[in-house]
């Protein structure tokens, strides 16, 4: 995988963490996002092959089987077994999946996070996160 | 009838009829008294059904499976010491209670009460019948919380729940952990939980005194028994326990359940004696403790905290004798122990009794308010005096006999340990009984002679009625009864309680008269220096209170409440240095961890770094993505004011969805764009309605630890990515081969993200728009959750 | 931004973003797309109507309760995976079949739209629901 | 077609098909209450069934959509189970609490709706056999718990912006936690090639035995302690406990306290037992030590706070210490001692929240300095709460003795002296704290005001229903702990023999 990815990846992160140990709410709103794009980037990097096409097939309606489904852990074999022939053209599309997943469970709970930052505003008149510490002790 | 059926009906017919107290209570009123009594009589006729098997020497012994998996039987073990203190726990059960229908006034929560008394006495008998360890250690919490409670009865008296509180803690909290702990270690040592089987293995008996955790184990039941019996540094719950009523304290606090903690070490007496940790622990506890009571009994005012303080001693007696096994002679001072038990438990709640008749009387406890009543109340005198007279050990009395006891036993230890303990136990002994006499005597000057105090006591004192009188006479004719022919006790009660403990049947001869021997002497000497100090006992006092107003940290009642006393507010102290209130200081844990988690394996488990391929070879239009990436995102780190940071925050967005392309993934761009859309709309909605900027003042120093800190997190997420991208390792493969290979042949879709979506993870998808929905919920939770409340 | 001009614009895509928000629902099994990308497209063209008329403004001749569609779009979703259980699967099985259409000639029609329009719904409902919320607040 | 095949799924679907209902028949809430209750006692009684069918035919593995370990599998072994149903009386124990006790205007909108999502986010939570699915599952748990959270309660007794910064902390936290989890599963997925958990434990356990396990797994296994671990409000990782389980409505707290903190203790077990079986050396060490750290922490705290549920809060913290030191030492007894600690502190925790929901209904405050001598009028929750705190302090005849007995004789069997015997030191404290707030609560002088509040509400007979059947299961488990025993050491035997997990998903191979 493309070490410049990576590199920018862990250097958003840094700078979410960064954001989120901030005191104003709204930068560590900030923060979390960019933590999250971070984190999404990442899920896709770490697909499990570099192919060159996205993983939408066009061809055929019924393609013949290529690969072997099966588990033999006792010859070392674990599924699925890809024949030394095969060489796999499409991007891996279950982290795609997962990460299309994942952005929108992190959309949900940022508009949430977001909404909850208006209320505190409301009832605490600043958006400084280090005055929300009337339940301390 | 069948004797385990006797003992287990003994053991819950209080516990049952406890239950259904408050609803006879409706029906009987306050005549739920006498009927609680009954109970107890009918405990201790049971108990009188199956003495006969004991007296012959028989056990019994008798137990059903109840928690196999841990080896936890339930099961019946009576021998003649469990069943001594069983008839003390019902038989005098049934005075007290009898004696409490006179002495609690009808307007009282009498169900309550008597709920409670029934309670302690189920659980005294149970816990002396248990057969093993953890069903003793049941119904001994069960006797310290009913304790609580019945200290506490007066619940809204401050000095009874500082005393219920105390007990609590020392007994049930300190003594009942160390015990739990001490039974714990001793079933890892012999793999039994059960009484009857250690007692009978000797094997097991020198398993136990060769094992490494030997000293630990005693030390912890040792630990438990003293709490329970008020001995050592524990004393000082039982003074305060005198808050409760009168009848309980003289139930629960002088004749039985402090007896507990002694019948705990009578029971492991056999296991654990004999060694010397055994004598240092327990005699020397005993001997300590009887001296330091015996002297703070002296100066009480109260009378019942006078009485608290000489329970107090006196159980120490015990405890030193059962403490003075020596190698030599294993029943040494066991005879005595148990015949100072059965005694003690007498004289001692005769005299409880005869302070509740003179409180109720004379309404105060004050020993410098009362005085010459004799005239009075003739019949209290009278019988206070047995009872006092006998603690003080004079003749012809049982206190007599035993205190004699006592002292031959204190001589033989001494002597059998050689120098320089044949002087300094003896006169340990003799000291603490110099220290009884005296006290004992205040009881009975302070109360009933000398000059009547008119001031402050009421116009009219009389004796009580039959009610109250008939338990303390029973008692006092008791110890009359004992003390003159002292073979009844021996060979009824005391032998098979002794065999029960040194295991091996014994004959005892005891009587009134025995000689001219070196007990005889010292017993001479006490009542002679015993006159002696009560009569000097004022500049004693004297003295002692110069000393304790200078000294107030020289009390373990200090130490107490300062460590209980101030808990709250040192834990609040504590508490606050934790959770300390922003939220900043909560997430550092956590990026800290995550830190660790990658130094950890590289520090302390030293792993070796595999090589790992890099590929630098991006296309220049891809790098200038990236680059804009960071910019964009250090952008909206910095810029103070929020609606050019949300704007560079959702350029970040758009430049990802852009990533995605690079990254041949087409919804994941589309995704990525529209839901950046969204999210810049809410951000937009949110910061129009706060103020535009917050520009917070970031001190240098924090400044560099924060970027120290992002900069380390970031090379640990780069670490962990880097050989997370080397692809999967051989030979495994990835599961997406299936996905790719069976989209089109199972669901007929083309779009292979989208054909995860839906239908092989689809319960992914189920779970994310649940999110969503819930998200939509709690939205409008938290912005109705003011309502109108403004 | 409630300007005739914004209004204009929005008159014009807003029916369009629409349309295309539901053929992205529509062809998401075999092309970029699907429920969820169909049902933000769709929250997206909304929110542009609220935004260029005003939400007190649209309210008056636009004015469906969201909650309804999310609850309704959970149901369906959970519906069409306990559906299979009554077709004699295991939960959230899908099928699909090939239809000869006269005009379209051969379709595929899979089981799994009833799923991803149960996911359309709610993402429009839920997603909506907030934006009105707190642009009523 | 059998039905009752698909039981371990209905325990999912039928929640969230519910809260879909309970948005649509928001107009009527008779029926929405009344739905909500049948549901409840549906999804106990299947929850009873589902253990039933794994303690008789093993463990069950459910393919959702029948893609096989390829798709999402739903795995229910006596693990699961037992959470399951655990989960399942404390909900419906707390559901039938909260009828009476939730204000009418939030039980009309959403609070119906949210309970059965986060149910549903718990069933979730403990079946499922996929570990991207799980993190799905902690995020519906995560936005129920805040969602129910903001809920009101009839008595007007925690300010709203008390809420709020709850909410806020737990939220945050929560989400940085869940974001280290997905980094966690981005490696596992990009070295392993699964997310499946059973096939990762396969393919560890492969590595283990040829010595190439990447030495990069270890750090991710790590990380999962900052998931897990904040999910149990482990030290130093519990700070957003004291501020959010005090601040909830009382059933809620019940919940939270009772069975949503044991969801990271479960993912401890499942996680570090299941697919780091062969590597456990490295983590039970820093489980006990950080179940001791947590121990002390909790206990301590716990003893300083003048409000009752921030004691019950904080004595949550130190319970799930015990916990964890019973799943660091690892042997089957001692895991066994986990899990009846476990149960044991769901039902008293969850009864003592629901006794202080009750004082707060009719008192109208937490704060203890201004409640006393409460005894005299309210004896009935005296005593339910003497049994809770006896309970959580290990006394018996409790199911807390039984627990605490088991997990120190399972600590001192296992030669683990050390921290058994800082566990026996704090429980000290427990024992103490809780008999202090009893105290201060129900003995002492009467304060004149109290009763003199204008929101004071009488506690209906379905309130105290529920704290009666948990009554009932403390002192049944106190007297016969047997059948509790035998269960929790045949799950324990579960769970160290991975094998057995592996098999039921990933038929016919031989490790």
């Amino acid at each position: 995988m493309d070490t410049f990815l990576l590199l920018t990846i862990s250097i958003l992160f840094g700078i979410g963490t960064f954001l989120i140990l901030r005191r104003d709410i709204i930068k560590m709103i900030i923060g979390v996002v960019i933590l999250c794009h971070s984190v999404h980037m990442m899920i896709v990097s770490v697909g499990a092959f570099d192919g060159i096409k996205a993983p939408i097939i066009e061809s055929s309606k019924y393609p013949q089987p290529e690969y072997i489904f099966k588990d033999s852990i006792s010859e070392g074999i674990f599924a699925p077994v890809v024949p030394e022939s095969v060489s796999v053209i499409y991007m891996d599309p279950l982290v795609q999946a997962l990460v299309l997943t994942a952005i929108v469970i992190n959309l949900a709970i940022t508009a949430f996070l977001l909404i909850l930052a208006y209320r505190i505003y409301e009832e605490y008149g600043t958006m400084d996160a280090d005055e929300l510490r009337r339940l301390r002790g | 009838m069948n004797l385990p059926v006797a003992v287990v009906l003994a053991i819950f017919l209080p516990f049952f009829f406890a239950i259904l107290v408050p609803y006879l209570e409706r029906i009987v009123k306050h005549n739920i008294g006498w009927f609680s009594a009954l109970i107890g009589l009918i405990s201790f006729l049971l108990l009188v059904l199956i003495s006969p098997e004991i007296i012959r020497g028989e056990v019994i012994h008798y137990s059903v499976s109840w928690i196999p998996s841990v080896g936890v039987d339930f099961g019946i073990y009576v021998d003649g010491l469990s069943l001594l203190i069983a008839f003390l726990a019902s038989g005098i059960g049934f005075l007290i209670m009898a004696y409490s229908t006179e002495y609690m006034s009808h307007r009282e929560d009498l169900a309550r009460y008597y709920q409670y008394i029934l309670l302690f006495m189920g659980s005294m008998i149970g816990m002396v019948f248990a057969s093993n360890t953890i069903q003793l250690f049941i119904f001994w919490e069960l006797t310290s919380i009913t304790s609580f409670l019945l200290i506490g009865f007066w619940r809204n008296k401050p000095q009874s729940v500082y005393g219920a509180k105390k007990s609590l803690i020392l007994t049930a909290g300190f003594g009942g952990l160390a015990l739990l702990t001490g039974i714990l270690l001793l079933r890892a040592i012999t793999g039994t939980f059960d009484i009857p089987t250690i007692l009978a293995d000797e094997s097991l008996k020198v398993l136990i005194k060769e094992h490494d955790l030997f000293l630990g184990t005693l030390f912890l039941i040792f630990i438990g028994a003293a709490a329970k019996s008020a001995q050592g540094p524990f004393y000082i719950w039982l003074p305060n326990a005198m808050e409760a009523p009168t009848p309980v304290s003289a139930f629960l606090h002088s004749a039985t359940m402090v007896k507990a903690g002694l019948y705990l070490i009578g029971r492991v007496h056999p296991i654990f004696s004999g060694t010397e940790a055994w004598l240092i622990m327990v005699a020397g506890t005993g001997l300590v403790t009887m001296v330091v009571a015996g002297f703070l009994a002296l100066r009480q005012t109260d009378i019942k905290g006078l009485l608290a303080y000489s329970t107090i001693s006196q159980l120490a007696y015990i405890m030193a004798m059962y403490g003075y096994t020596t190698y030599q002679d294993p029943s040494l001072g066991v005879v005595a122990a148990t015949y100072h038990l059965l005694n003690h438990a007498t004289f001692k709640a005769t005299l409880f009794l005869i302070v509740g008749i003179v409180a109720h009387e004379a309404a105060t406890r004050d020993i410098k308010k009362l005085g010459g009543l004799r005239k009075e109340m003739p019949i209290t005198f009278v019988i206070a005096t047995i009872g006092a007279l006998s603690m003080a050990g004079v003749p012809p009395l049982n206190g007599f006999l035993s205190k004699e006891m006592f002292y031959e036993a204190s001589v033989d230890i001494g002597a059998s340990l050689g120098q320089p303990y044949n002087l300094l136990i003896p006169m340990i002994a003799v000291i603490a009984g110099v220290l009884t006499f005296a006290y004992s005597i205040k009881i009975i000057d302070g109360i009933f002679l000398g000059k009547r105090n008119d001031e402050h006591l009421p116009k009219k004192v009389h004796d009580p009625s039959i009610i109250m009188l008939g338990p303390a006479a029973i008692l006092a004719f008791i110890v009359v009864l004992f003390g003159i022919f002292p073979s009844i006790p021996m060979s009824f009660i005391i032998e098979p309680a002794v065999s029960g403990i040194i295991l091996e049947d014994i004959s005892i001869y005891a009587s009134l008269w025995h000689g001219f021997t070196v007990e005889l002497l010292m017993t001479v000497v006490t009542f002679g220096l015993g006159i002696i100090i009560y009569k000097k006992y004022d500049a004693i006092a004297n003295w002692q209170d110069e000393f304790n107003k200078k000294h107030p940290t020289f009390s373990l009642n200090y130490y107490y409440d300062e460590i209980f006393g101030n808990a709250t507010e040192n834990a609040k102290k504590i508490s606050l240095k934790f959770q300390v209130g922003p939220i900043r200081a909560y997430l550092f844990p956590i990026v800290l961890i995550a830190i660790l988690s990658v130094l950890f394996p590289i520090i302390i488990l030293s792993v070796e770094l595999t090589p790992i391929t890099f590929n630098f070879e991006t296309p220049p239009y891809e790098l200038i993505v990236f680059i804009l990436i960071i910019t964009t995102a250090v952008m909206a780190a910095i810029i103070p004011s929020y609606l050019p940071a949300v704007i560079a925050v959702s350029a970040l967005g758009f430049l990802i969805g852009i990533v995605f392309i690079f990254l041949l993934a087409p919804d994941l761009a589309i995704t990525q764009i529209l839901a950046e859309t969204l999210t810049t709309i809410i951000f937009v909605l949110v910061i129009s309605k706060v103020p535009q900027t917050f520009k917070e003042k970031i001190p240098r120093n924090i400044l560099y630890r924060d970027i120290l800190i992002s900069l380390t997190v970031a090379s640990t997420v780069f670490l962990i990515m880097l050989y997370a991208t080397q692809g999967i390792i051989e030979p495994f493969e990835s599961v997406s081969h299936y996905f790719l290979e069976k989209s089109i042949l199972l669901t007929g879709g083309h779009n292979i993200v989208n054909v995860i979506l839906v239908d092989f993870r689809s319960l992914d998808t189920l779970g994310e728009i649940v999110v969503i929905f819930l998200a939509a919920l709690g939205v409008y939770n938290l912005l109705h959750s003011r309502g109108e409340r403004k | 931004m409630t300007t005739l001009i914004t209004q204009t614009i929005a008159k014009v895509v807003v029916p369009l973003c629409v349309f295309l928000s539901i053929s992205l629902l529509l062809t998401g099994h075999d092309q970029p797309g699907g429920g969820f990308i169909g049902g933000v497209m769709f929250a997206t063209a909304i929110s542009l109507l609220y935004i260029s008329f005003g939400l007190d403004d649209s309210k008056k001749f636009f004015n469906p309760d969201w909650s309804l569609y999310f609850g309704f779009g959970l149901l369906l979703a959970t519906a069409a995976g306990i559906g299979s259980i009554i077709a004699g699967y295991n939960l959230l099985r899908t099928d699909y079949t090939y239809l000869q259409l006269p005009l379209f000639g051969e379709v595929e029609l899979s089981s799994a739209i009833v799923f991803d329009i149960g996911v359309y719904l709610v993402v429009i409902g839920g997603l909506l629901f907030i934006f009105k919320k707190m642009g009523e607040d | 077609m059998n039905i009752l095949e698909h039981t371990i799924v209905f325990m999912i679907a039928i929640p969230f098909l519910v809260a879909s209902l309970m948005i649509l028949t928001r107009p009527f809430p008779e029926i929405q209450k009344k739905l909500n209750v049948l549901v409840s006692i549906v999804l106990l009684i299947l929850s009873v069934y589902l253990f039933s069918q794994v303690w008789q035919n093993g463990i069950i593995a459910y393919d959702i959509g029948d893609w096989g370990k390829y798709g999402i599998v739903l795995v229910a072994d006596l693990l699961s189970a037992s959470m399951v149903l655990l989960s399942s009386i404390i909900t419906f124990l707390a559901l039938l609490f909260s009828l009476d006790y939730i204000d009418d205007k939030s039980q009309n909108t959403t609070y119906h709706s949210l309970y059965n999502l986060l149910i549903a986010g718990l069933n979730g939570t403990f079946l499922t056999g996929d570990l991207f699915n799980l993190f799905v599952f902690f995020e519906i748990l995560l936005i129920a718990s805040c969602g129910l959270l903001i809920a009101n309660e009839k008595v007007e007794i925690t300010p709203s912006s008390h809420k709020m910064e709850a909410v806020y902390k737990y939220l945050i936290l929560n989400i940085i936690a869940t974001l280290f989890m997905l980094v966690a599963i981005a490696s596992l997925y990009g070295t392993l090639g699964t997310l499946n958990m059973a096939d990762m434990a396969l393919r560890i356990g492969y590595m283990n035995e040829n010595g190439t396990l990447p030495w990069h797994l270890i750090p991710t296994a790590l990380l999962f302690i900052v998931v897990f671990g904040n999910k149990a409000a482990i030290f130093p990782l519990h700070f957003w406990l004291p501020d959010a389980h005090p601040t909830a409505p009382s059933p809620i707290s019940a919940i939270l306290s009772g069975i949503l903190i044991k969801v990271g203790a479960y993912g401890f077990i499942r996680f570090y037992y299941l697919i780091f079986e062969g590597n456990l050396e490295i983590f039970q060490p820093i489980i006990i030590f950080l179940g001791l750290a947590t121990i002390i922490i909790g206990s301590i705290s716990a003893v300083g706070q003048d409000d009752i549920k921030k004691v019950l809060a904080y004595h949550s913290i130190g319970q799930i210490g015990y916990v964890f030191i019973g799943i660091g030492m690892g042997t089957v007894y001692a895991l066994a001692a986990a899990l009846i600690y476990l149960i044991n502190h769901a039902i008293s925790k969850s009864m003592l929240f629901l006794v202080s929901g009750c004082i707060v209904h009719k008192i109208g405050t937490r704060d203890m300095r201004k409640i006393g001598g409460l005894s005299s009028t309210e004896p009935f929750l005296g005593l339910m709460f003497l049994v809770g705190i006896m309970s959580i302090s290990g006394l018996p005849p409790t199911s807390g003795f039984i627990a605490k007995f088991v997990l120190f004789d399972a600590g001192i069997s296992g030669g683990f002296y050390i921290p058994i015997l800082i566990a026996v030191i704090f429980s000290l404290f427990t024992l103490f704290s809780m008999f202090k707030s009893w105290q201060r609560i129900f003995w002492g002088e009467i304060k004149d005001n109290i009763f003199e509040k204008e929101n004071i509400h009488q506690n209906s007979k379905t309130m105290l229903s529920s704290l009666v059947i948990m009554t009932v299961i403390i002192f049944v488990i106190g007297l016969y702990a047997e059948p509790l025993i035998a269960i929790t050491l045949e799950t324990a035997e579960q769970i160290l023999d991975p094998q057995l997990y592996i098999d039921a998903i990933i038929p016919g191979e031989v490790r």
